[in-house]
């Protein structure tokens, strides 16, 4: 059913895990579907610096984050953005038809964590213009 | 190999696969050919049919051979609408049935009946006295399944079988998962119309039955020729039937040494699990339960992935997860049953079957837990 | 044994029994089951629903296994008249279809369906024109045999294909008697479904298909789970549909070689037994006919007789087509060709296969002869 590279991912998952002091978190999904996914991040000047994520899914949406993580890590957000469902099936090498809708889990969960990370970052600029402003008032 | 799927399939027994082995290629005759190879054949179709409908305490002219459990549950439900549409159009089912009983309700609304869906309680049993509810003048047909092959529950079907009668009302039961592994008799059970398959009892794949009562009027799925008794048409699968003849005579014998076996080996799955894994729930009803069946729910996880990592170390499960199921829906049996969907995702069945061993259930005890371990720590939901 | 009935029933292939015998004990999964076991079937399903599909030039997903020729009839003619019943309710037949056409035809009658049936010749060839006069702007859906058991005669199904297909019809072929003997083409059939059946080209009992052209909506007859793309419900036989492909994947390479083989041996019936037999009249077209089928009517004596004689001798024939014969009726397909009810009895219908040889054919001509003069000068038809 699966292909090799899904399996190999499945079975050897890279970057499981939480980052306490994560700078963006992004949660997809919905336990009666039977599947969450949720990916943490950690950004340096604009490039994700680390990455995690943890999933309660099926081996494809394991071998989904897995893949995700492996191919957000090092990247530019603009880049990590721009990363589809379907480079993430092609670097599966394939996903069976039915479990297609897992691979959108795994870069939603991502974008997710970087419109967090973007927001919280808005919000902290806003806020320090704020304060700013404040300051010169 | 560890295997503990026997629901979805099971190798035929040594002496099934002799019996069929010689209808491939020696008495290969059809049935309906009037000469001697035809005649041969014949004999042995009905010496099946005889087997088989001594299985189960019928006629052996009670007894139509289908090519699967499907097409007996298509047959029944499809073939009593049809004949009886005269005298109504309501028909009365569980929300636990299989897909084959529950997909052809569909079907049957949208040829204009009416279906009536039984609830069940957390156990997955219907409660005798919301059929008598369902009842309407216009009913006729009811269907509830002997026992359920996912969570294992057996039926109080006789008791639904006898309301049913003092209403007139027919009554069928897809008693797949139960024909061959306990005792079933259509007299106790008080059904009119009963599927079977031969593979629940180590037969091959291909053969299959409805047990029609005598006098109770049908009409064919299949048109065609005038095979058992015009009912079914189409060149009967011989080697398959003549398997599946076997394998009955063999599992009547066998029952009750097969259902101790079995017993033994289940019960302590279900005594061991949740010790070894916390936050394991049984699924089914604890005593009105397949002597094979061992469901469970295991939250914060969810099913195909402890099946496949299960599969890595060589042991064959199944699972009712949303994942699992193609249609990526969760079990309708076990919402049904309350089971939350998340829980529900958790889902582990184990179906035992003759050959397995005390050895088998240890290396499940062995092998899951770490599995369930690793699963639950990347799992959101999980929280030490 | 001389076994001239091979359109009744044939034996596997040795290469095909060796096939399908891991099937049964060692790999015995559920396709559908998503551990290895489980893998292994389904990989073996898809394989064989490619040989099947190479055989007729179709693509792998076009194919949808059935149980029988029956079922895929069934199947393609309810399942295409629920499905677009609501752009007409006519349908086409020929008068000389197999009973799982003619019978289904009528149940289709009964719920509310038109049916025509098309005349054929004194060959039992159905003529396009006649065709072209039964489309209206309701029908649905014309299905015609591509050749008949009985008398052997091919039909024109490209021309009366390519009619339906510029009149935007649903074209079904009943394939069932050339699929595997014959080269047969869905593209140069111009058909949108087509019935074949294993045991025509020495795969398995239990294990036949229906082509369904990729677009072409249909509704199942067996609801249930997923298997066959939801099409056809119910667990898959395994092992015959392995063997269907093994057999398919043979006739392919071997179908000329066998047509060769078959001819001759056909010719040399047909030229002798009128000679031998005097008042012998060959039924079906003289050329467009399968290469195996000799069907005679033998004036004066009856066809259950002659063929109890026969089998007697050892020499195992038919009269009408199998499942007929035991409704003591005379074959519908001979009074459709014109043929007289007393003619008729007389029938006999030798299908040749791949073990036959001269000798059979020589044995034939003895015992035959004498059988006959014996049963006519018992016959008060008969004046010398
Ligand atoms: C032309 C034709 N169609 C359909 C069938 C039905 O096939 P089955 O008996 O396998 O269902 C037959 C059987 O001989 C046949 O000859
Ligand atoms: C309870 C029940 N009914 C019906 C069926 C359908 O049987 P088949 O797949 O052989 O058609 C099954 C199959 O597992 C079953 O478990
Ligand atoms: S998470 Fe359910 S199908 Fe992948
Ligand atoms: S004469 Fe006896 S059945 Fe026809």
């Amino acid at each position: 059913m699966y292909s090799a590279k899904v399996m190999e991912h499945f079975l050897h998952p890279r970057n499981v895990g939480v980052i306490e002091d994560a700078d963006g978190v992004g949660e997809v999904g919905n336990p009666a579907c039977g599947d969450v996914m949720t990916f943490y991040v950690k950004v340096k000047e604009d490039r994700i610096a680390e990455v995690k994520f943890q999933t309660f899914g099926c081996a494809a949406a394991i071998a989904v984050a897995s893949m995700v993580s492996e191919m957000a890590k090092g990247k530019h957000i603009s880049e990590a953005l721009k990363i589809t469902n379907r480079d993430v099936a092609e670097a599966l090498e394939g996903l069976p038809k039915q479990k297609l809708h897992c691979s959108n889990l795994g870069a939603d969960a991502l974008h997710k964590a970087i419109e967090d990370y973007l927001a919280r970052k808005k919000e902290k600029e806003a806020g320090d213009d704020g304060n700013q402003s404040s300051c010169a008032r | 190999m560890v295997y503990l799927d026997y629901i979805a399939a099971a190798p035929v027994l040594p002496e099934v696969y002799e019996a069929m082995l010689p209808y491939f290629t020696e008495h290969w005759g059809n049935p309906s050919s009037i000469h001697e190879l035809g005649e041969k054949a014949r004999e042995a179709l009905e010496k099946a049919r005889a087997q088989v409908a001594d299985l189960i305490g019928a006629a052996p002219e009670e007894i139509i051979f289908t090519s699967c459990g499907t097409e007996a549950n298509n047959f029944a439900l499809k073939g009593i609408a049809w004949a009886h549409q005269n005298r109504g159009k309501h028909i009365v089912i569980s929300s636990v049935e299989h897909f084959s009983i529950m997909h052809c309700a569909k079907t049957l609304e949208r040829w204009g009946f009416e279906v009536t869906r039984l609830p069940v309680d957390s156990y997955g049993m219907v409660n005798p006295a919301d059929v008598e509810k369902a009842l309407r003048p216009d009913t006729i047909l009811v269907s509830v399944m002997h026992a359920n092959n996912e969570v294992g529950t057996i039926q109080p079907i006789a008791e639904i079988g006898r309301l049913c009668r003092e209403r007139n009302v027919l009554f069928h039961t897809d008693a797949v998962a139960t024909v061959g592994l306990i005792p079933v008799n259509v007299e106790e059970l008080n059904v009119d119309l009963l599927t079977l398959s031969a593979n629940t009892f180590y037969g091959p794949k291909g053969a299959a039955a409805l047990y029609l009562r005598k006098g109770v009027r049908i009409q064919p799925l299949l048109d065609g020729g005038i095979q058992e008794r015009g009912l079914r048409a189409g060149t009967e699968n011989v080697p398959a039937i003549v398997g599946m003849g076997v394998a009955a005579a063999i599992a009547k014998k066998e029952t009750n040494s097969r259902i101790r076996h079995l017993q033994a080996l289940r019960d302590r799955l279900i005594e061991e699990l949740p010790k070894r894994i916390p936050d394991t729930i049984l699924l089914g009803h604890p005593h009105q339960r397949l002597p094979n069946n061992v469901s469970v729910a295991i939250e914060y996880v969810e099913g195909e992935s402890m099946l496949l990592f299960m599969d890595m170390a060589g042991i064959r499960i199944s699972s009712g997860s949303a994942c699992v199921s193609r249609s990526l829906k969760v079990s309708h049996v076990m919402l049904a049953m309350g089971i939350s969907a998340a829980t529900a995702q958790g889902s582990l069945v184990f179906t035992l079957g003759i050959h397995n061993t005390e050895k088998d259930v240890d290396r499940v005890l062995a092998a899951l837990p770490p599995v369930v371990q690793r699963l639950r720590e990347m799992s959101p939901l999980y929280h030490k």
